[in-house]
Parts: C-alpha cells; structure tokens; sequence
C-alpha cells in the first residue's frame, strides 16, 4: 500500500493484556511457609525427627513426581517446580510419629504421589487428597511403627539427639536400654479412648503428666502454631475462611451436649479441637482445593462433614483419631455436593 | 426327600403362574426411544447411513439392528451422543459410511440448468425451486448438503459450496494452548 | 433398640457390603458411570434387596427348617430373588421405560448380583428374625446405593480428568473403588460399640 | 465343530473376553478370595465345573424355555449345580470350605454364570456350550489365580501357601517363600489391596494390548489430542 | 408373546420340572453326603480340643460330655461357656471351656482354655478375635507362642499379683505397641482359674446335658 | 404494572451505591492520555471505511469506485445495523478487502475513499424541534444517522430506542465510568462537551419517556462531575443527577453498573428494560445529540491512543476510517519497545496484527503496549480448583467448571454453568494461578453455542420439509391410485416418470453409499 509506508505488524495473544497475578507455586509455597511456625514447635517439643522425616518424605515424593511424569510422558520443570509434592510430603510427615523408620515415607509417597495423584492426572486433579491416602496407607499397613509415639522431650526420661533419631530411623533400632517400649507412649487420644473403654473417667485419665491445659502437652501449642499459620493463608486468601470455621466449629458444637450430658467419659469439647490432627486439618488439609468443595456452601458442608465424622471415629471407632479418615471419606463425598451446591449466578 | 421335591416343585410352579400372568399384564408397548434417537441425528437425510433418511436409521438403532456409528453428517459429535443416550461406549465412525466432511451446500449453475426437475424429485428437503423447463435454484438456508441432487442431473450443472464463514459468521477457534497436564 | 441401630450402622459403614464384604460389585461397577443411572440402580436395588431378604426368611423359616431342608437353601432362596427381580423389572418396564433404558441389562442382572443371595444367607448365618433380616436387608441396599452414589458422582468428574491411558476406564475405576475402601477403614470398630 | 471355531471359542474365553479382566463380571468372589493363590485356585475351579455343568444343561434345554421364565430357570439350574458342589467340599475339602465359606454359594450370583448361559448356551448347541463352559471357566480361573498370586506375594512373600487344603498333607511343601523374611505388607491382604491389585492387573494388560495395534476410540476428553 | 392359548400354565409348568429335577439331584447328593459332613464337624471341634489335651489322656466322647454354664461374676460376659469334661475310664482329667475375653481392643476375645483337675492349665488357645492385625494378634498360637506362656501356669503360679502384664507389674509379656490385647487375654485366664477353683465338683460333678447338641 | 418490592428498589435508583460481586482493583493508567485537549487529528490520505461496523451483517454498498461523495453521505446500508456514513468529500477509490479492525483480524469489504480535503457537506436535515417532535420521528432519525452504541457492543440504538419506548422505562443510565484501565475517551468527552452529553441524554430520556436520568461516572474524575451538573442546570434540565461510583472493574459492565444504582440484577437472559431501565454510553449519548440537532450521522469518534508503546500518548477526535497507523504517527509514533496493538481496553479488547487497519465505530482505544506490558507466553498448568475464578467473577459463574466442561465438549453442563451469562470480563483470567487461558476458552465456547442453535434451527427445518414432502408423495401416490382406477391411459406415463425418478433416486443412495466423496469429484472436474 503505497499511500502508507510506515504501517506495521505485531504478534497478538488472547485477551486480558495484563501479566498474570500469580502462580501455582507460588501458593503452594505461601503454604509451605504458613507451616514453618508449627513445625519449629513441633521440633521443639518432639526432637528433631520431625525435620528428618520431612526431608524424607520430600525426597520421595519428589522422586515419585518425577518418575510418574517421566511414565507419563508430561513436562517435568513446570510440575517438578510447582511444590506441590512438597505440601503433600511436608502435610504428611507431620502425621506420621517422628521416629518413623524410613521406608514408611517411601511407600507412603508411593500410594499417596504415585497412586492418589498421578493416576487420576496429577496435579489439580486427584479426587483424594494425597497426602491423607499415603498416611491412611501406612496406618494400616504398619500399625506398630505408626502408633509408636514419643512423649514431649520434657517428660521423656531420656530423650534421643539428632544422631540418635538418624540411627533409630535408618536402623530400626533403639540405640537406649530398652528399646521401643522405653521411648514410646500412648499418645492422649490413645490414653483417653482405651482409657475410657477400661471404664476410668476422663478427670482422673487427664492426671496423666501428658496432659496440659487443653489437649496433650506439646500438642496443644503446636496446634496454636499451626493456626497461626493458617490465619496468614486467610489473610492471603490462600484459603477461604468457610472450611476452618465449619471444622472448627462443629468440632465444638457437636462434642459440647456429649461433655455436658457426661462429662466423665466425654472429653472436653476445646480438648477434642486441640488435640490429634483436628487444627492441622481445619487450616491445612481439609482446605485443599484440589479435593475439596467449589462452592463455598460446599466448602461448610465439607468442613462439616470432616469434624462429624472425626468425632464419631474418636468415639466409637476402632481408632483414637479419625481426621485422615474423615478427609478421605469428605473428598468422596465432594463431587457430589459440588453437584448439589452450584452457586446462584447473576440475575438467577 | 419327597417332601422336598413336592415342597420346591410348588414353589416353581407357583412363581412359574405368576412370573406367566405378570408377563402378560406389562406387555411393554412401543418405544419411545426412537424419538430421542431421531432428536440427534442431523437430518441431512443423505442416506449415507444405509437408510433411507434419518428416523429409519433411528428405528434401526432402537431395534439394535444398526450401530451407532453409522452417521458421517453426525459425526463423532453425534456418536458420542448416541452413545450417551444409550449408555454405550462411543466408537469411531465407520469408514464404510463415508467420512465426517465441512458442512457444503450446493449451487445450480443457472446458465446450465434445462429444468427437468428431476434435482426437485431427488432432493430429500424440498429444497430447490423452479417448474418443468425454467431454470431452478437451491434455496440455500434450506439445503442440507445431502448431495442426493447431483446424481440425477442429466447435465451436472449442480456444484457443491462451503457454508459460508465471512466476518459475522466468523467462529473463534478454540484455544490453542499447550495443555500441560 | 440399639440392636438395630447397630445392624444398620454396620451394614452401612462398618461391614460396608460393597467395600469391606465384597459384595455386589459388578452392578457397582458396571452402572456407576451416569450419576443418574446410579442413582436409578441404588433405588432398585434396595427394594428388590428389602424385599427378598424378608421373603427368603420366610422360606427358610417356615418352609425349609420345619423340613429340615437347610441344604435347599440356595435353591430356594435364588429362586425367591430370581422372582422377585423379574417382576421389578416386568414393572418398571411398563412404567418407567427411560429408568429402563438407564438401567439396561442391569435390572435381570440384579438377580445375580450376589449381595442380594449374600444377604439371605448371611441372614440364616447370623440367625436373624424377621425384623432384622429386614433392616440387614435395607440396611445392605442403602450401603450400596450410597457408595455407588457418591462412586458415580466421583467417575463423572475423573472422566475429564487426563488419567493415564492404560488406566482409562474400569482400572481408574477400581482404583477409586481401593481409595473408599482405605476410607471406609476408617469405620472399624464402630459396629461393636 | 471346526477347530477354528474351537480355538475361537478358547482365545475368547480364556483371554479376549476374559470376564475377570474385561467383561468385569463376577467380581465379587475375583476380590474377596483371593487373598491367597490356593483360595483363587480353588474357587476358579469350583466356578469352572459349575460353567460347563450349567452350560451345558441350559443348552439342551434351550428349546423350552420361554423368555419371561429364561432367567429364572438359569438361575433355577445353577443354583442346583452349585449346591451340590458346595455338599461336595463340605464333604470332601471341609478346610477350603470353611475358608471360602459364603462364597460357594455364591457362585450362583456369579454374573459370569448367568451371562454365559444367557449369552451362549442359550443359543448354541451342548459341545460348544460345554467348550464354551470350560473356556470362560479357564478365564476366570486365570484371573483368579494372577490376582491371588499377586497379593499373596506383595502381602508374605509367599506363593501356594496353605496347598494342603486343596491337595491333601504333601502339598504342605509346596509353599515357597518368594521373599524370605517379608516383614508383611497388610495393604495388600485388605479390601484396598485387593482393588488395587485388580486394577494394576487390567492396567497391565491395556498397557500390553496398547503395544499390539489394535483401534480403540481416543476417549471423551478432547483433550487426549492435545497431550 | 407369540405362544398359544395358556403361557401361563406352560411357563408354570417348566420352572416346577426344572424345580423337580434340581431338588432330586440335590436330595440324592445330600443323602450321600450328610454322614461325613457331620463327621467333619466334629473332627474340626476335635482337633481344637486335642491341640491341649492329647487324646491319650483321655478316653470318653468329649462332645458328648459337655455342659453349659453361665456366671457374670467371674467371666464378666453374658455368653454361656461350654466346658467339655475329660475322663479316664470315667475319672475325671480336665476341663476345657470356652471363654470370652470381653475387653480385647477390638471386642471380643473368644478363648479355648483347658484345666486339669489339679486346677493347672493345660494350656489356652484363641478361637476367634478382631484384635488390629500386626499389633495384637500375636495371641493367636500361629503369628507367635505368647500363648503358650500360659501352660503349667496356676493360681499359685505366678502368685495373684503376677497375673498380669509386666506393663502393669506383672509377669506377662506385652507386645510393643499392644498391651491391651494381652492385658485382656490374661485377666479372662486369670477369671477362668478362679470359677475353676469355686466351682470344680460342679464342673465334674452334674451329668451330661446332652440337650443342645446341635449347636456343636 | 402494579409496584413491587423491585420496581420500588429500581425506582430508587442512584440513591443509594450498591456494590458488586467480584471485580478487581487495576492500576489506572489513565493520566497519561489526558495531558492535552482533544483535537482532530491531520486529514489522513486515505479513509478506509470498513462495511462492518457492528453486531449484525455487512452493510451493501451504495456507492461505486470511482464515485464522488460528500462528507456524511450514506454509503453502506443493512436492514437490522446502523447505516454507515462517509466522513469526507471525494472520490471513492475501490470496494475491496482490507484488514478492517475485527476482532477475527480477517479482511472485509471496505469503501476507499480519497479525500478531496474540500469537506462539503451532504444534505442535512435535522429535526427542528425536539421537544415537540414524537418519539418515532427521533428514533427515526437516530437509525438514518446511524447511531449504535460507542460503549462497546456498538448495538444498534435504535433498536434499543425502539424496544425501550414500548416498555414502560422509568430511568435512562448514562454509562461514563469507563472502567477499563488506560482508556480516557469518555473521561475526555465529558470534559470537553458536557452540555452535548446532557442535551443527548434529554432527548434520549424524551423518547424513552422516562423520568430520570443516571449519569454515572468514576469517583477519579473530579472535574467531570461539575461540569455536567452545570450543564444541567444550565439547560433547566430536572432530575438529571450525576453519581460517583467507586472504582472497581468492571464496574462499566452494563449488569455491574446496574447493580450499583439500584442494587438489583437484570434477570437471567433478560434485559435491562425488564427493571425500567436503559444504559447508554455518553458518548452515544452526544452522537444522538449532534444527530438530532444537527442532523449529522455518526461519522467520527473520541479515540484514545496511549499505552508504554506510544511516545506520546493522547485522545483524538477521528474520522471512521482514519488508519491507526496515522494516529499514531500523529502522536509521535512508537516506542521501541512496542509489542502489542490493541483495540479497546488492557482486559477486554482484541489485538490487531496490522496497523493499517482504521479507526471504527467500536474503536474507543488504540492501545500500543511494551514487552512487559504484557504477559510472556505462559505455561498452562491443570486447574487447580483454588476457587480465586469464582471470587472475582461479577456474572457469579464457577469459571473453572465452566472452562472444564468446555474443554470436553459438554456443551448442555456448560449452559447449566451459565457461559451464555459470562460478560467476558477476563477477571478470572487475570487471577488464575494456572494460566488457564479462560476468557479465550469462553468465547470460544459462546460461538460453539450460537453454532449449535443454528445448526439445530436447520436440523429441525430439515426434518420438518422432509416429513412434509414424505406425506405429499404419499397423497401423490393415493391421488394417483384413485386416478388409476379412473383412468388408465394416463396412469401409464405417469407411472414410468415415477419409475425414473425412483430409480434416480435409488442411483443416487447407492452412489453416495459406495464412495461417500466420490460426486465432490465428479462435480469438481466439471466446475
Ligand atoms: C489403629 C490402632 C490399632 C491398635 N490396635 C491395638 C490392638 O489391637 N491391641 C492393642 O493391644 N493395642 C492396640 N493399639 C494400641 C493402643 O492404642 C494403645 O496404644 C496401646 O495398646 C497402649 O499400650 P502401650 O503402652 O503398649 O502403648 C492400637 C492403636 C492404634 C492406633
Ligand atoms: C430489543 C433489544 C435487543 C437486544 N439484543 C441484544 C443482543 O442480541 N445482543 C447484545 O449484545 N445486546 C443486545 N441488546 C442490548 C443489550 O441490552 C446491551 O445494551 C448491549 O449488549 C450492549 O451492552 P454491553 O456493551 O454491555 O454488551 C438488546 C437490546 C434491546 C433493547
Ligand atoms: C466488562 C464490560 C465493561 C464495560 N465497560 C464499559 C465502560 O467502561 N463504559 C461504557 O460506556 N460501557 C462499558 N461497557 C458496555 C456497557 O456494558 C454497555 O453495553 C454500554 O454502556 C451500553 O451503552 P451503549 O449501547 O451506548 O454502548 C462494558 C461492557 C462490559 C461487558
Ligand atoms: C491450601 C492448600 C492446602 C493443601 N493441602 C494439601 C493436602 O492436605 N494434602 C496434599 O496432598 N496436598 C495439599 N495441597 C497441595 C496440592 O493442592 C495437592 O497436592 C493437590 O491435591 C495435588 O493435586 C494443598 C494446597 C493448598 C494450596
Ligand atoms: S447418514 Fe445421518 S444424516 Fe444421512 S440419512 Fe443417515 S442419519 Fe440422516
Ligand atoms: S438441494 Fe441437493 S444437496 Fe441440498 S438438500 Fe436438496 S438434494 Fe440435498
Ligand atoms: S483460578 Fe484458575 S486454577 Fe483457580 S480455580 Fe479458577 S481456573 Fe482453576
Ligand atoms: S470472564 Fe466471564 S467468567 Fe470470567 S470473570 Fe468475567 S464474567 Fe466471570
Ligand atoms: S459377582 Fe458379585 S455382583 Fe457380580
């Protein structure tokens, strides 16, 4: 055209012309990050097993990541760098007791990474939540190794350092006098289920040094961490409030008319939120959106739903805490509530 | 053990009674499955499928005589959607039916035609206009692009034309985007 | 009371009847890929599960005991089901075709789908009276209208989902299956309470 | 018969359209006893005779059936044939018995069964619904025992444990220990493993069918073109 | 429906031939086979029995002579415990009861468990249990010998206090991560001692009730 | 109609600020573009006036090349669209195909016309009194201008007019937030010729027969607020109020803005006239006014050219036609670092790949932006379900099932998620943390949907003529059974035609059975 010489031509893209606001690793790592208050905690009341065990878990599930997507046939850089894997890992090694022999992780990761996750499509589109289907997986695989707990270090007789930890891990073996049966303890909840089972009354089961003012010693405070943590994912909105709020309150709600009716063998109801796994799921796990609700409605029944089910577990059930179970069974009730809970639309 | 047989023998012939009665008494009726079937196919009425028109074909499937991928105008699309009304697994089109192409209507080359109508006896959809000796023409929002037509003109004066894609008609594509996972 | 309640709980959830008893699995299975299906199936099932675990009771009790026939039990039993199915589908048929049509070979299949046999046996197993072969019977069929429910709710969403191709379909299906097993572990225990 | 129509016949049965592992039918006893490779095999072969017994009477009684009695009758005949095998064991093999337990009787539900009598014998003559018996019976029995090979190795580490039962005292020495010293992995012997392990089963052999170019129909999502 | 004047009775008719035909052959096989059937009942029962007291110990029918007692008191259960006698030429060896542990941690405990006159065990055996397999099932004999630790235990030995577990101070192992399981399978022997010791000429002294032998 | 809680609220209009659901806070980037007045940019030496213009079909020409024609001279007319204007004097060039700022980026149709730079006028007949003249006559006049609305969709007017008139509407909306980020034109409008905009929104409020006029407007723009209340004033002009609405995108959305003022939503599918109300543009709003008064058909445009690609960015007065490459020569060209050209705003407008293309009625922004203006090419990761989609989202749609069920072509789920409902915002888009390109897989879907209704309008057509033509051959075939008894001799010959013809169509089944394509074939040699 020869009227305008000095026309030009550009590439297009789709609409809108604007960098996009974020990315999924960063949100898994706002995760990671709103963790790293409970896990110091943790470390300070438990020993350093915990870090171990985290480290541990990351490798695997970071091996088995790679190894799926490899099977796969998928790109490796973007999935490998979104860490989710490591929520996954880090989420489940805070389940799992601090002395954990090794190979715990390696299965565990392999159901939860290789089987909940990669099977249906990887990221973003597992029904189940990974991490909970690779501690379910061990718990009833491994039922000693899983129920071999430690007392906080400052009840603990003699309490194991780093090295320590490292040798009963990779070994097995108890390097103390001993062995298993001098470190190991009931956890409360165990105290309070076979306790009550045995006909004692939780008062007098409570007397037990292990005990603090809510849940366990050491417990409660880790879950005070962990809902700090949590809090700053509100804040970033990260998470919605609906799913804590629903966990934590029903929790409370429901456990209340129990302890009123019966406050021997029912535990108090602000006991029963700080001790087991109820705080870490309410923030954590439960709001993982992935394999949890849409709506927001959704998303109470689902918070709902974790803390009934829970409760009916820590009463009746064969198991002192139910959380992991409550979740898996939540995530497969979640698509059909999906289904029940579509949101209004404008002008509907 | 004579009890036995006499006590089974009667419970047989007791449910046999009743099984015979109940199935007189819910004698099914027609289906109305044709209907749905014939809803998803797309009417071109082009035969390919090996009947004559689409709700034969339609019958046939009801009746299990005929597969659903018979189709081409229907396409994967419809296939998939026969196989969800009937709650079978979808499979590929059958190549002995042809094969899925853009949707074309045709033209008459005016200046050829002689008008001997037969396109108008042909055509499935009434779709071509005009009386013995004048010249026709296709209406084109009503032709279905069977091609049922082009055999009987005795002077191929009938062409085959894309629908038409200009501006307002323009169909955003669908995104190409690489889908990672 | 709490008898009962027990038998319900643990048929439901405890003895979860497709998850922990493995039983009826193939309708589990084989209609769980349209949640309405599903749905359609869980309500036929459950009255034809109902009412054949009353029935076959009545048979073993007042037919087959008296007589000492407690060998004519399978017999007997498969063919108070085969009945009681057969005129379920006669019915629907004519009253519902699209269910119908939903349900498919399904509906003859029920008569084979050994939850239903299990549940009369398992009920002169466990010397159940009337009224709890009734809620074991319910309670059965509502275990396994729910985890189908919630089972086709589940494959209607991995459907979308890029599973690998060797595990398209039935295997992914399986797999879920396994995941609501694991779950459904979690419910050990509750049925003594 | 022509033997092309036998081999046919076998090739279907036993493995194209093995029921375990493509028709997906009778999955309830393929799950629940196969938590060893004996208990499999024992009930493989239980479901296999009941298969030809019930094959062939429905066959030679094909001519009189009407079809609003066809299911019932089936059902009638099975259920005979499979009580009396269940007399048989409790007779004969009282351990397998009271392992297998509610399961034998089961074999009635099997929907394998009545498919079979339904799709084939009700249609064919008696040899080739025998041979038809025998085959999907085969298929069934395969299935059976891969899966309960598979869990029993991933659950002990052993393979034909509990012999004994099926073959009388000297099959006592025909558990071998896979893995020695396996410290147990219960997953695999509880309702989850066994799922699993059905599925990784069918998986593999998709994966193994996949290498063989056969068409199957790229799935509902669109997206299988663009991966 | 194609068929002539009476479908009904015709399909009637062929299910009760089909009917007739099944219960025949069904009759016969039972007829062949309903002898050994209750043999092999019994034999099952028997080798249970005889895994604690050898047969050469003994020499009546022990299925035979059997009695059902009930007493909370001592078995905290409601189920009626069936105590099998031994005798030698009409003497009696021992009794063999089985009991109920109601405490396991998953329910009952159902335990076979066999004292000789002398009021010493001949040794205990677990019938049945739920216990969380990998923690408590070390009591059954095959996933380990915990249970024999009991055989020649008494009253007197250990004395009263050592019936327990060491975890409690007593003189039984528990396993690690399982005390409940064992905890509740020694009291239920410990219990078992006692009713033996309150009531021995009872326990030996009334005949058989050969009432409900169909529940063997 | 009897007054119900909703029409009391949509009375209420304006007195109150509601607010919406979702939306986003975006960097303005506004006062870059409002340094200096508006001026008509140098008589470029080409127009090329594309003959789509708007929602609807390509206008015909009414005009040959080498044709003389004066400014404002209709020369494109459709039935349903606005009629399309010359908007200069001189000779008309060619007809032919140019790139023609759609935002398919395909070339169309468009009349070339040299300028003559002599700028005489066509004819012009205004309405001489407006306040007197009936309605029809001032919707009349609105189609022969031309008149579609200049706030995006560049929907006819008058259809709206129209429609509006004979509905009962109580309140017209003036829309002047103009939300997106960048774009000034309306900002300046207001600015520069309030007293065009109220005049406009008399006359609009005059055929609507309403009572109240809305000017909204965005809390940022101070000096706009004055200057139109004292043009109101001015004109004697009652309940003619002017509302700051926060900033928020986007609030401009015609629904959104709705929801502001009255706190209720258009109901699903429906329309604003449903509540009483119409929303216009201002800019519009100024076109009626010059139409009216004047008589001058809508042929020029505030056009905003600005963004980091451009050195010195500004708002125009242009003709239709007018090349972007002009423009921003006359702005100072580009800078280096320009990487990509826009028509309309950062979140909703569609790129060009030439700047040859000209200056439309839609075009309210030239939007040149710099590498990092723009997003890299992103790798799309698989939703995540965050649920940050839902939270932004003003339709109050799940845009992740949505994108899903499109995606896999489950188009009766996708209507059940509401796509037909979602306004293209690009909110979602902008959050998601997987780059899911969500606003591309939505539009693209809305096509499918409209495809689908056509083809579904055809397949019942086609099943309707075929079972019509069934039965008249079957009469065909009674009548002639009836004849045949009557008389033979006829029936022979009739009978062998039938013959032939049922043997041609029998050929041709057999034919397209065996080789499906085979008569493209045929038909090809000879063509
Ligand atoms: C899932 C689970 C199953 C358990 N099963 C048993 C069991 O079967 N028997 C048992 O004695 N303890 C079992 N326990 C352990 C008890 O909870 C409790 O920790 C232990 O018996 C207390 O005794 P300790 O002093 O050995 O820790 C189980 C614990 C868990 C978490
Ligand atoms: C009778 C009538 C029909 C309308 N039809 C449409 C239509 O089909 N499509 C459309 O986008 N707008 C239509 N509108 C105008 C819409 O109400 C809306 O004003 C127009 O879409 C511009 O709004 P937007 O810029 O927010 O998209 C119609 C208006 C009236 C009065
Ligand atoms: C997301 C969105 C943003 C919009 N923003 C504006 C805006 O800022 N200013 C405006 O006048 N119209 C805007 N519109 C168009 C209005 O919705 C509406 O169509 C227009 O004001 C109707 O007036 P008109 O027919 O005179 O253009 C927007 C539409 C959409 C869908
Ligand atoms: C708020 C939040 C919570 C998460 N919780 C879990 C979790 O409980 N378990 C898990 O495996 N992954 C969790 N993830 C990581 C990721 O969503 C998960 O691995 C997906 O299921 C992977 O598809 C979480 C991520 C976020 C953002
Ligand atoms: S092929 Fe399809 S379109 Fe053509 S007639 Fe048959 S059904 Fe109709
Ligand atoms: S005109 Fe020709 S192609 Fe079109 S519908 Fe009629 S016959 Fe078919
Ligand atoms: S924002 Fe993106 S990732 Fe998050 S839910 Fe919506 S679509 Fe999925
Ligand atoms: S683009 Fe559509 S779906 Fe996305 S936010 Fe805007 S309206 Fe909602
Ligand atoms: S085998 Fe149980 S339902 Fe088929």
């Amino acid at each position: 055209m020869a009227e305008q010489p000095m026309t030009r031509n550009f590439e297009i893209g789709g609409a809108p012309h604007v960098p996009p606001q974020t990315t999924v690793a960063k949100v898994m790592l706002q995760v990671l990050l709103a963790l790293v208050p409970g896990v110091l905690a943790y470390t300070w009341f438990f020993g350093p097993g915990i870090l171990v065990q985290i480290g541990l878990a990351s490798v695997f599930a970071l091996a088995f990541e790679y190894l799926m997507l490899r099977l796969r046939g998928r790109p490796l850089k973007p999935f490998i760098n979104d860490y989710s894997a490591v929520v996954t890992a880090v989420l489940f090694a805070l389940c799992i007791p601090p002395l954990a022999p090794w190979w715990v992780s390696c299965i565990a990761m392999l159901f939860g990474i290789g089987f909940a996750k990669h099977l249906y499509g990887g990221l973003g589109q597992n029904v189940f939540n990974p991490a909970m289907v690779a501690y379910v997986v061990v718990l009833i695989s491994f039922p000693q190794a899983m129920t071999s707990w430690l007392p906080p270090t400052a009840l603990a007789e003699h309490s194991l350092g780093l090295a320590d930890t490292l040798a009963t891990i990779f070994t097995g073996r108890v390097p103390l006098e001993g062995g298993w049966d001098a470190i190991t303890q009931a956890t409360p909840l165990d105290l309070l289920k076979t306790g009550v089972e045995t006909g004692r009354m939780v008062p007098e089961i409570r007397n037990s040094p292990i005990f603090g003012d809510f849940g366990g010693r050491g417990w409660e405070w880790i879950a005070n961490w962990f809902a700090l943590g949590g809090c700053f994912l509100l804040y970033r909105r990260v998470i919605s409030w609906q799913v804590p709020v629903a966990v934590i309150g029903s929790v409370l709600l429901l456990s209340l008319p129990f302890w009123l009716a019966d406050p021997d063998s029912n535990p108090f109801p602000l006991q029963h939120v700080f001790s087991g796994g109820i705080v870490l799921a309410a923030f954590f796990i439960a709001t993982d959106p992935v394999s949890g609700c849409v709506s927001d409605r959704g998303r109470l029944i689902f918070g709902a739903g974790v803390a009934i089910i829970t409760l009916v577990i820590r009463r009746w059930g064969g198991y002192p805490d139910g959380v992991a179970f409550a979740v898996l069974l939540m995530n497969m009730a979640a698509p059909l509530i999906d289904r029940y809970t579509r949101p209004r639309m404008y002008g509907e | 053990m004579l009890i036995s047989v006499l006590i089974l023998s009667a419970l047989g012939i007791v449910f046999g009674l009743g099984l015979g009665w109940a199935a007189l008494r819910f004698k099914v009726d027609s289906d109305p499955v044709v209907e749905r079937i014939d809803a998803l196919l797309p009417q071109t009425q082009c035969g390919q499928c090996g009947y004559p028109g689409c709700r034969p074909y339609a019958e046939a499937i009801a009746k299990d005589e005929a597969d659903i991928n018979q189709c081409p105008p229907g396409g994967e699309a419809g296939i998939r959607a026969l196989a969800d009304l009937l709650g079978r697994e979808p499979k590929p089109l059958n190549p002995e039916n042809g094969e899925e192409t853009a949707k074309t209507v045709v033209l008459i080359d005016e200046s050829r035609c002689i008008g001997c109508t037969l396109c108008i006896q042909a055509c499935p959809v009434d779709a071509i206009v005009g009386a013995a000796k004048l010249m026709h023409t296709v209406i084109r929002s009503e032709c279905t692009g069977c091609n049922l037509c082009l055999p009987p003109c005795p002077v191929d004066c009938i062409d085959i034309v894309a629908a038409e894609t200009s501006p307002p008609r323009w169909q955003r594509p669908r995104p190409k985007t690489a889908r990672t996972g | 009371m709490s008898e009962h309640l027990l038998i319900l709980v643990s048929t439901v959830l405890a003895n979860n009847f497709v998850l922990v008893r493995f039983l009826g699995l193939c309708p589990f299975m084989g209609v769980s890929n349209k949640l309405e299906g599903a749905m359609g199936m869980a309500v036929a099932t459950a009255f034809v599960l109902t009412l054949s675990s009353v029935s076959s009771y009545l048979v073993h009790r007042y037919l087959l005991t008296p007589f000492h026939l407690e060998y004519l039990s399978t017999l007997s039993f498969i063919l108070v089901i085969a009945v009681t199915v057969q005129l379920t589908e006669m019915f629907m048929r004519k009253s519902s075709p699209v269910l119908y049509r939903v349900l498919g070979i399904f509906l003859p299949l029920i008569t084979s789908n050994c939850a239903v046999l299990g549940v009369a046996l398992l009920n002169v197993q466990e010397q159940h009276n009337l009224l709890q072969s009734a809620l074991y019977g319910f309670g059965a069929a509502a275990g396994f209208g729910i985890v189908l429910v919630l089972f086709a709710a589940m494959r209607e969403r991995i459907t979308l989902a890029d599973v690998p191709v060797p595990f398209k379909g039935a295997p992914i299906g399986l797999i879920t299956a396994g995941m609501m097993a694991l779950a459904f572990m979690g419910f050990k225990g509750l049925a003594n309470l | 018969m022509m033997p092309s129509q036998l081999k046919q016949i076998l090739a279907d049965g036993a493995w194209r359209q093995n029921t375990g592992l493509v028709v997906l039918l009778g999955l309830c006893p393929l799950l629940a006893v196969t938590n060893t490779l004996v208990n499999g095999l024992a009930l493989g072969l239980a479901t296999m005779l009941t298969l030809m017994v019930s094959n062939l009477s429905v066959s030679l009684l094909r001519g009189l059936l009407k079809p609003e009695i066809r299911i019932p009758a089936f059902v009638l005949i099975i259920a005979s044939v499979v009580t009396v095998i269940e007399l048989l064991m409790h007779a004969y093999f009282y351990d397998l018995y009271r392992i297998l337990g509610i399961f034998i009787p089961l074999i009635v539900t099997n929907c394998a069964i009545i498919g079979r009598a339904e799709a084939f014998a009700s249609r064919n003559s008696p040899l080739p619904s025998l041979i038809d018996g025998f085959a999907t019976g085969l298929g069934f029995c395969i299935a059976l025992v891969l899966l309960g090979a598979l869990r029993e190795l991933t659950g002990h580490g052993t393979l034909l444990s509990g012999a004994h039962m099926l073959v009388g005292d000297w099959g006592r020495s025909l558990t071998l220990a896979v893995i020695p010293s396996h410290p147990g992995f219960l997953l695999a012997m509880l309702p989850p493993g066994a799922f699993f392990g059905l599925a990784l089963l069918i998986a593999a052999r998709n994966a193994w069918k996949a290498r063989t170019p056969a068409q199957s129909f790229t799935p509902l999502t669109q997206d299988a073109h663009e991966t | 429906m194609n068929s002539s004047s009476h479908p009904v009775i015709r399909s009637g008719f062929l299910l009760g031939l089909i009917a007739v035909l099944g219960t025949g052959l069904l009759a016969g096989v039972n007829e062949l086979t309903h002898e050994r059937i209750l043999e092999q009942e019994k034999r099952r029962v028997l080798q249970q029995l005889n895994e604690i007291i050898p047969t050469a110990a003994y020499n009546n029918d022990l299925l035979e002579d059997r009695i059902e007692i009930k007493d909370e008191s001592f078995f905290h259960h409601p189920d009626p415990v069936t105590v099998y006698r031994a005798r030698m030429d009409g003497q009696p060896v021992a009794a063999l009861m089985t009991i109920t542990a109601p405490d396991g941690y998953n329910g009952d405990i159902r335990l076979l468990a066999g004292v000789d006159t002398s009021g010493t065990l001949l040794g205990v055996r677990v019938i049945s249990h739920r216990e969380t397999p990998g923690l408590g099932d070390p009591i059954e004999i095959e996933k380990s010998d915990w249970i024999l630790s009991f055989t020649h235990k008494s009253l007197l030995n250990p004395q009263n206090n050592g019936w327990a577990v060491k975890r409690d101070g007593g003189e039984f192992d528990q396993f690690t991560g399982a005390t409940i399981s064992p905890r509740a399978v020694v009291k239920a022997v410990h219990n078992t001692l006692l009713y033996f010791n309150a009531n021995r000429d009872l326990l030996f002294g009334t005949k058989s009730t050969g009432a409900n032998r169909d529940d063997a | 109609m009897t007054p119900s809680p909703i029409d009391e609220a949509a009375h209420e209009a304006g007195k109150r600020i509601h607010h919406f659901h979702g939306g986003l806070r975006l960097r303005h980037n506004k006062k870059i573009s409002c340094r200096d007045p508006v001026e008509r940019p140098p008589l470029p030496d080409l127009l090329i006036v594309p003959l789509l213009q708007q929602a609807g079909d390509i206008a015909e020409a009414l005009v040959h090349t080498g044709d003389r024609v004066l400014k404002g001279q209709p020369i494109g007319q459709c039935q349903p669209c606005a009629a399309i204007h010359s908007p200069v004097s001189g000779t008309v060039e060619a007809i032919e195909d140019r790139p023609m700022s759609h935002p398919s980026g395909q070339s169309g149709p468009c009349v070339i016309i040299r300028p003559d730079g002599r700028e005489e006028w066509f004819k012009l007949n205004p309405v001489d009194d407006w306040q007197t003249a009936g309605a029809d006559e001032l919707i009349t006049q609105i189609q022969r201008c031309g008149i579609a609305g200049l706030g995006g969709a560049v929907f006819p007017t008058h259809t709206k007019m129209r429609d509006g008139r004979d509905r009962h509407i109580h309140t017209l909306i003036l829309n002047g937030v103009e939300c997106e980020p960048y774009i000034s034109c309306d900002e300046m409008l207001m600015r520069e010729q309030p007293g065009k905009i109220i005049l406009g929104a008399r006359i609009l409020r005059r055929v609507l027969g309403a009572e109240r006029v809305l000017i909204a407007i965005e809390d940022q723009m101070g000096a706009v607020q004055k200057a139109l209340i004292g043009c109101a004033e001015f004109a004697q002009s009652k309940n003619i109020s002017v509302i700051k609405v926060p900033t928020i995108y986007p609030e401009g959305g015609e629904r959104q803005l709705i929801q502001v003022l009255t706190g209720l939503e258009v109901p699903a599918g429906g329309r604003p006239s449903d509540l009483g109300l119409v929303c216009q543009n201002v800019a519009t709003a100024a076109a009626v006014a010059e139409a009216v008064t004047q008589g001058t058909p809508l042929i020029e445009r505030y056009v905003t050219v600005t963004g980091n690609g451009i050195s010195h960015p500004r708002n125009f007065l242009a003709l239709f036609g007018t090349p972007i490459s002009h423009l921003v020569a006359c702005c100072g060209g580009y800078n280096d670092d320009v990487a990509r050209l826009v028509i309309g705003g950062p979140m909703m407008g569609y790129p060009l790949d030439t700047d040859s293309a000209p200056v439309v009625k839609a075009s309210n922004c030239v939007l040149a932006l710099s590498r990092q203006d723009i997003a890299e090419p992103q790798v799309e990761m698989p939703c995540i379900r965050c649920g940050e989609c839902a939270r932004v989202c003003p339709a109050m749609l799940l845009p992740q099932q949505l994108q899903l069920q499109i995606r896999n072509g489950l188009w009766k789920p996708a209507q059940e998620y509401g796509l037909s409902a979602c306004i293209e915002c690009g909110c979602c888009d902008l959050v998601c943390p997987s780059h899911i390109p969500l606003v591309d897989w939505f539009r693209y879907g809305k096509g499918e949907l409209r495809k689908r209704a056509l083809e579904n309008a055809a397949t019942e057509l086609a099943r309707k003529r075929f079972e019509e033509r069934e039965e008249r051959l079957l009469r065909l075939k009674q009548e002639r059974a009836e004849k045949m008894t009557r008389r033979k001799q006829v029936l022979k010959d009739k009978t062998t035609q039938q013959d032939r013809i049922q043997a041609a169509i029998r050929r041709a089944e057999n034919k397209v059975a065996q080789k499906p394509d085979g008569q493209d074939g045929g038909t090809a040699d000879d063509t």
